[in-house]
């Protein structure tokens, strides 16, 4: 499994192109291209989290000269949400992505997105991070104005421009790194920093950082882009934005060199908490005043980046015990990947709406449950799942990240923590009242349920929620113990410079 | 050291006319100068002084390269960057023309469709 | 298997079962549903027997850390509440299979009832804080599913039922998680908790607002009138009377007594009483104004609550008794309240006051059994609402609090009046035209209604049986047996002491109340001709609820504005923080304003104070 | 062959006749110049990034120069998208067969001797590989842009 390492992005990479020539001599050939190759990444994916941490050298350079990759706890855990949900989303616009042409092209955007993500969470060497950082943003500016109308084309320009002002960010940052470091190779530039410390330069680095995969990550006050940018792209790639680009490119980035470039430092743990707590309240209160389906769900992406990113704040400060760290990450984590599973589902299911009946406007919809059975009872999963209710999994990993606040000692955080709680709920309560229940307008009484390919991945997501909830102590050992010491032990991180 | 400044200022212009310009293409302009601040200052960080070009030629060891050649790494983190500018200019300025032939104008602050 | 997952994995697992059967074979899955119910019936009366029932299994531990157990335990008030909800379960799954005939409602109602059912039995045995907040809140939702199965307008009152019934639930988690906290444990029979410093007095509040949200008391009751009129009855009779006012008042009676530590006469135990108090009042003058009758009777729902919680809020011990074993009658008589309102609705097809009249002749049995309820509802004897209302007074007088005293007698008297109004208007009063065809519901409908109204008088006449089976043990042992008066009191209910003549006082000024809304009426007749409109006869008709306007007018001059925005909602704290809360949402979406040049400042401003707090500091 | 070049001569599209002429002398230097620094990437400055911006630079004079048109028959929409896929394809293979050596863009081709132009194992190939993609994305690019730009003059007049 290790050599195959490099093949979570070459594989992306390669056929998102072969995709574009050998459209041109079959049409349908695209379709089982992309579900080959999503369907094979989500497999080896899953195979990888029974691997070990390890690192790898392209080419056979030997690090810090050649390109590191690196696979340990963290980046499995993010390969398997990035290409879990891929699959399930390409599954989704077998069928949705006939309503827009240029199907070929969506396809390409689509893995070269994919690829760009596997490469951010594989990768070992900071600038290589900032390059397929920006593949993939690249391709989901595009994809985000992919239908080309006058809402499309405006969200994908502010999007364009302030996910270019964030990379910017981020290259100056690593520019930086680099002229204090001298290398550019993240374990060695961790020991580097241990022996330089945190002096003002790394503190303007950390900085930018924060601004730049903040950004990407969608945190107030850099969120602006988002409630634009996801309801704006076709569903699946609304459900591949919310439920995995900005946590691979945002959060992931964040926990990665927070806690093992930098290291934990407490007045960054206090910056990251605040700005969970303000994304939680702002993204949440914005997503009550919602009218249409995907914003709201946008807005409430928001809310929940904010949970993870408290709880990270909060296990990035060295002075709070290593139980309630351990409690932190966990909750962090967990959420992370719930809220991957859920919210995909959601905009999943906003896209079947709109596939039949035309419309996201929640005043113009209602009384679909009776209509479209299926696809609205995995909604509701989903939406009470996000809610925080039981035994759906949003409970688990609220109630774990809750849990962590109190114990040390931040009784605000924790308050406020269950009043968002309180607040999301009621704004999927309202979305619920206006789509599944109340009366069916007349012009919908000959919506049918949505097709198979399109309930399929619905169904296996909304299984997953219940599931990842019930089955807590599998998901626990098998996918987050892994990560979260991979986040603690920054010393196992730089020996995987010289291991291998 | 007033190079780098330099770079700074160029950072700092090219915020100002993407913040405060309304039209697209200033604004487009704007993130290109920011680009270009952030190569300059990669360049310099590479920088050398009477450092010659990191090119091993035939009369020259690689001891002396070593020695005498500038840093070659930002160069190439430089060209890279270069490249996805050139991408990200590329979709900026194709999204800008479909733009303007659906809203008819070039400021930004006209095209607000999407908003609360 | 251990013997105590029956009642929770059988239902649960029963429940599976309607979800494929189609809407046409609703019958079959709801004979299922019944058959599941009878079995767990059965079973809880053999564990009725078998008090002292552990059972304890890690569930997982947290970041390897933190434990959580799902233990259950078995002792008497788990056991008699356990033993009620599968009762009434089957009551109200018997009901339902008449009452849903030929209405267009999936056969899912079936498996959220045995879901609820399996709930309930959930939260009622576990001993474990964190377990039970996690049947809470499955209970809730599951509430929302089934008032989401009701007629028009049911998304809204829904959405605004599991509102509340949500806000509560995250008070009950803070709650629950500080005491983790701060006690290290959340096995409720270890926990005796000081309410002396301030994050035991927090949590405690916190618990009290998901038992009394639960419950419906004020002022967290507004979800029980919202989805009053959209929900079906049985719905109704089940969840909002009986089921959640067992689950509330089981949850705050274990507060009260084993979690926390409240003494008599604290301020605790004040705000409790005075909590009961304001909801009995407060409640029972909105529902005289009510013209529908589930919502009237919603509004009752609430109002006597608060003689529960006024009574185990006291802490003196009669009073604790008086308050559960309320409980347990307000759940028999305002289910068989709600049955009756559904039996109207199946065949009538309204429960609009104005509309309806004159049912005796027509619907005897529901008649019978609706006056039964009323009388017993009112406090009249010998039906059970008296007993316990006597023993809630009782405690009062021991208790020397005069005020909650009146208040509760007030109510009392209000409710009566009331109840005369809607057997009035309901049964007697003047048929209205398009009533003719009127039959006697189906048999299966009748029963439940017959076995509660029975329960009310047996529960009456011979109260000692249920006291000293059901209520006693549960207040009984260590410090109560000093409360000698107890079992003295229960063999003297019938010998006239002062709290039946409190009793006879409310009953008096009920009727008067009554007999004054009367003079009342007839002068509004008269000046329905002012107008000078020509009324059709069906408007001339003086429904009963003209009653109203003698309270909101003549009697009570102070309470007329707090009618009038009542009727608005205004004192309604949903609609006040979701109004802050909108226009705070207003503010924020106006900053979002759709320039691209703003968000650039946001990021831009963003990063500077960023760079300067991290540079600077 | 004969008809296009005389095509070309007549085709009024374009500028005027002098830059016709300079622009027909100059294609075959600057393809000729880019190739070199293509093939020469491995030694010296340059490589397949400069030299397929040459390359790509060459194409746009001619579109420049001549018209669309013309250009578009040496090189069209649909032959740039194919060229730019294969191009980035063999990059990817390249990459790929490294594996032969058991590493992911191992350099598996014998590194020849220094200064020489078959030396550098994989180098020069990869330099192939993305000069084909660059000249053609970004004559694709140019392309496109100038299509959009058009259709943009075009509603600029329906406005005046």
């Amino acid at each position: 499994m290790q050599q195959y390492y490099p093949l979570f992005t070459a594989i992306p990479l390669a056929i998102a192109f072969v995709n574009l020539l050998i459209t041109k001599i079959n049409k349908r050939a695209g379709d089982y291209l992309a579900l080959i190759a999503t369907g094979v990444l989500a497999y080896m994916s899953i195979k990888m989290l029974f691997v070990g941490p390890f690192s790898y050298h392209v080419g056979g350079h030997l690090p810090p000269w050649g390109i590191l990759l690196v696979s340990d706890g963290l980046s499995s855990l993010m390969l398997v949400v990035i290409n879990v949900i891929a699959f399930l989303s390409i599954i989704f616009s077998l069928k949705y992505m006939t309503t827009y042409t240029a199907k070929p092209k969506y396809y390409s955007l689509f893995l070269l997105m994919v690829g760009g993500m596997n490469g951010v969470v594989i990768t070992g060497d900071l600038f290589n991070l900032y390059v397929f950082l920006e593949i993939a943003s690249i391709a989901s500016y595009a994809l985000v104005g992919f239908g080309c109308e006058k809402e499309e084309l405006e969200a994908s320009f502010k999007y364009m421009i302030l996910g270019g002002v964030a990379s910017t960010g981020v290259l100056f940052g690593i520019a930086f790194l680099y002229s204090i470091t001298g290398t550019l190779n993240m374990p060695d530039m961790a020991m580097q920093l241990e022996l330089v410390g945190i002096n003002r330069a790394v503190a303007f680095v950390i900085a930018l950082f924060v601004m730049g995969f903040g950004l990407k990550a969608s945190s107030v006050p850099f969120h602006a882009w988002l409630p634009d940018a996801h309801p704006s792209a076709p569903a699946p790639i609304s459900a591949m934005l919310s439920g995995v680009l900005i946590k691979a490119l945002g959060v992931y980035t964040i926990m990665r060199i927070m806690f093992h470039v930098i290291g934990p430092n407490p007045l960054v743990s206090s910056i990251m908490m605040f700005l969970g707590a303000l994304s939680m309240v702002v993204g949440g209160l914005l997503a009550i005043g919602q009218e249409d389906f995907k914003r709201m769900l946008a807005y409430s992406s928001i809310s929940q980046i904010g949970y993870v990113m408290i709880a990270l704040g909060l296990a990035l400060n060295p002075g709070i015990g290593m139980m309630t760290k351990a409690l932190a990450i966990v909750g962090a984590l967990f959420h992370l990947v719930n809220h991957a599973v859920f919210k995909s589902l959601l905009f999943l299911c906003s896209g079947a709406v709109e596939y039949r009946t035309g419309t996201r406007d929640l005043g113009k919809l209602g009384g679909l449950i009776r209509k479209m059975p299926v696809t609205m009872t995995t909604c509701s999963i989903g939406s009470l799942s996000i809610a925080g209710l039981p035994p759906f999994n949003g409970f688990w990993s609220k109630l774990i990240i809750i849990m962590a606040l109190l114990r040390a000692g931040y009784m605000v955080y924790g308050a406020i923590a269950i009043l968002v709680g309180f607040i999301t709920l009621a704004y999927f309560i309202k979305l619920q009242a206006n789509v599944l229940f109340g009366k069916l307008p007349e012009a919908f009484s000959e919506v049918r349920e949505a097709p198979f390919s399109m309930v399929l991945p619905l169904v296996i997501l909304a299984i997953l929620c219940v599931g990842l909830g019930i089955a807590y102590p599998f998901v626990e050992t098998e996918m987050l113990r892994a990560a979260w010491d991979t986040l603690l032990d920054k010393a196992g991180f730089m020996n995987l410079l010289l291991g291998g | 050291m007033v190079l780098y400044f330099l770079s700074l200022v160029l950072f700092v212009m090219g915020l100002y006319c993407l913040v405060a310009k309304k039209n697209i293409v200033k604004k487009i302009i704007g993130i290109t100068i920011i680009e270009y601040s952030i190569n300059l200052f990669l360049i310099l960080i590479g920088y050398r002084r009477g450092g010659v070009a990191p090119i091993l030629m035939k009369d020259m060891s690689v001891a002396e390269l070593v020695e005498r050649g500038v840093d070659p790494l930002p160069q190439a983190l430089v060209l890279t960057s270069i490249v996805i500018g050139l991408g990200v200019l590329a979709l900026m300025v194709g999204v800008c023309l479909r733009l303007y032939e659906k809203y008819k104008t070039f400021d930004m602050s006209e095209i607000n469709r999407l908003r609360g | 298997m251990h013997e105590l997952l029956y009642p929770i994995i059988v239902p649960a697992i029963a429940g599976i079962i309607p979800i494929f059967i189609p809407r046409k074979g609703k019958m079959v899955a709801g004979i299922i549903s019944l058959a599941a119910v009878a079995w767990v019936f059965v079973r809880a009366l053999s564990l009725f027997g078998l008090w002292e029932l552990a059972y304890n299994v890690r569930l997982f531990t947290i970041a390897g850390i933190y434990p959580i157990d799902f233990s259950l335990r078995l002792y008497h008030f788990s056991a008699f509440i356990l033993l009620f909800i599968m009762f009434f379960g089957l009551l109200i799954i018997l009901y339902s299979l008449g009452f849903l005939r030929g209405k267009d409602t999936s056969s899912t109602y079936y498996t959220f009832i045995l879901w609820t059912l399996s709930a309930s039995a959930g939260a009622v045995l576990t001993d474990n804080l964190l377990v039970l907040l996690v049947f809470w809140e499955i209970l809730t939702l599951l509430l929302y599913f089934l008032v989401n199965m009701g007629g028009e307008g049911h998304e809204k009152a829904a959405a605004k039922c599991f509102t509340i019934l949500g806000f509560s639930d995250a008070a009950m988690l803070l709650g629950v998680l500080l005491i983790w906290l701060n006690y290290g444990t959340l096995s409720m029979s270890q926990l005796s908790i000081a309410t002396g410093d301030t994050m035991g007095v927090i949590a405690f509040v916190a618990l009290f607002i998901g038992a009394i949200a639960k419950a419906g008391a004020m002022p967290l009751h507004s979800w029980v009138p919202a989805i009053a009129v959209p929900t079906h009855p049985p719905v109704m009779a089940f969840l909002p009377a009986a089921l959640d006012k067992l689950l509330g008042i089981y949850l705050l009676a274990r507060l009260v007594l084993d979690i926390f530590i409240i003494q008599t006469g604290s301020a605790l135990s004040l705000m409790m009483m005075t909590v009961g108090a304001a909801t009995i009042i407060f409640a029972v003058m909105m529902a005289l104004v009510q013209h529908n009758l589930k919502k009237l009777l919603s509004f009752h729902a609430v109002s006597q609550v608060g003689y529960m919680i006024l009574g185990v809020g006291s802490g003196i011990p009669i009073a604790i008794i008086g308050g559960l074993f309320h409980m347990l009658n307000n759940a028999i008589y305002k289910g068989g309240l709600f049955l009756a309102a559904g039996a109207v609705e199946k065949r009538v097809g309204t429960t609009e006051l104005d509309k309806l009249g004159g049912l005796a002749g027509l619907m005897p049995i529901t008649f019978v059994t609706t006056l039964i309820a009323a009388l017993s509802i009112s406090g009249v004897p010998p039906f059970n609402g008296f007993v316990s209302k006597w023993l809630v007074y009782q405690g009062m007088l021991e208790g020397n609090y005069m005020i909650f005293l009146v208040a509760a007698i007030f109510g009392s008297a209000l409710t009566l009046a009331s109840f005369v109004k809607v057997i009035h208007s309901l049964f007697l009063g003047r048929k209205p035209d398009g009533l003719k065809d009127i039959k006697e519901v189906d048999f299966s409908m009748q029963f439940p209604m017959i076995l509660l109204a029975l329960l009310c008088i047996l529960f009456g006449v011979m109260a000692r049986l249920p006291l000293e089976r059901f209520i006693l043990p549960i207040v009984g042992g260590g410090a109560v047996m000093t409360a000698n008066g107890v079992v003295e009191t229960t063999q003297g209910l019938w010998n006239p002491g002062l709290a039946t003549i409190l009793i006879i006082i409310g009953i008096i000024v009920g009727l008067v109340i009554y007999a004054l809304s009367r003079a009342r009426t007839t002068r509004t007749d008269e000046n329905i001709w002012i107008g000078g409109n020509i009324m059709d006869s069906e408007e001339i008709r003086i429904p009963g609820t003209h009653f109203y306007k003698t309270v909101t007018d003549d009697l009570n001059p102070v309470f007329t504005g707090a009618f009038r925005d009542g009727e608005k909602g205004a004192m309604d704290g949903y609609n006040i923080i979701g109004g802050l809360g909108g226009a705070l949402v207003k503010v924020l979406r106006a900053m979002h304003d759709g320039i691209l040049s703003t968000y650039l400042s946001w990021v831009v401003i963003g990063l500077g104070v960023l760079a300067f707090i991290l540079m600077f500091h | 062959m004969h008809d296009i070049e005389k095509e070309i001569r007549e085709s009024k599209s374009g500028m005027t006749m002098i830059v016709k002429t300079i622009v027909r002398f100059a294609m075959g230097i600057i393809i000729l110049f880019g190739a070199y620094i293509v093939l020469y990437g491995h030694l010296t400055p340059g490589g397949g990034f400069a030299g397929g911006v040459i390359l790509a630079c060459g194409y746009i004079i001619l579109t420049l120069a001549f018209g669309k048109d013309i250009a578009l028959r040496k090189l069209s929409d649909q032959g740039a998208s194919i060229m730019d896929n294969s191009g980035a394809l063999a990059f990817i293979v390249i990459g790929l067969l490294g594996y032969t050596g058991g590493y992911f863009f191992l350099n598996f081709i014998d590194h020849g001797k220094r200064f020489e132009l078959f030396s550098g194992g994989i180098i020069p190939l990869c330099n192939i590989a993305i000069a084909l993609k660059v000249t053609a994305s970004l004559f694709a690019i140019f392309i496109a842009l100038a299509i959009f730009g058009k259709f943009i003059s075009g509603l600029v007049e329906e406005e005046e």
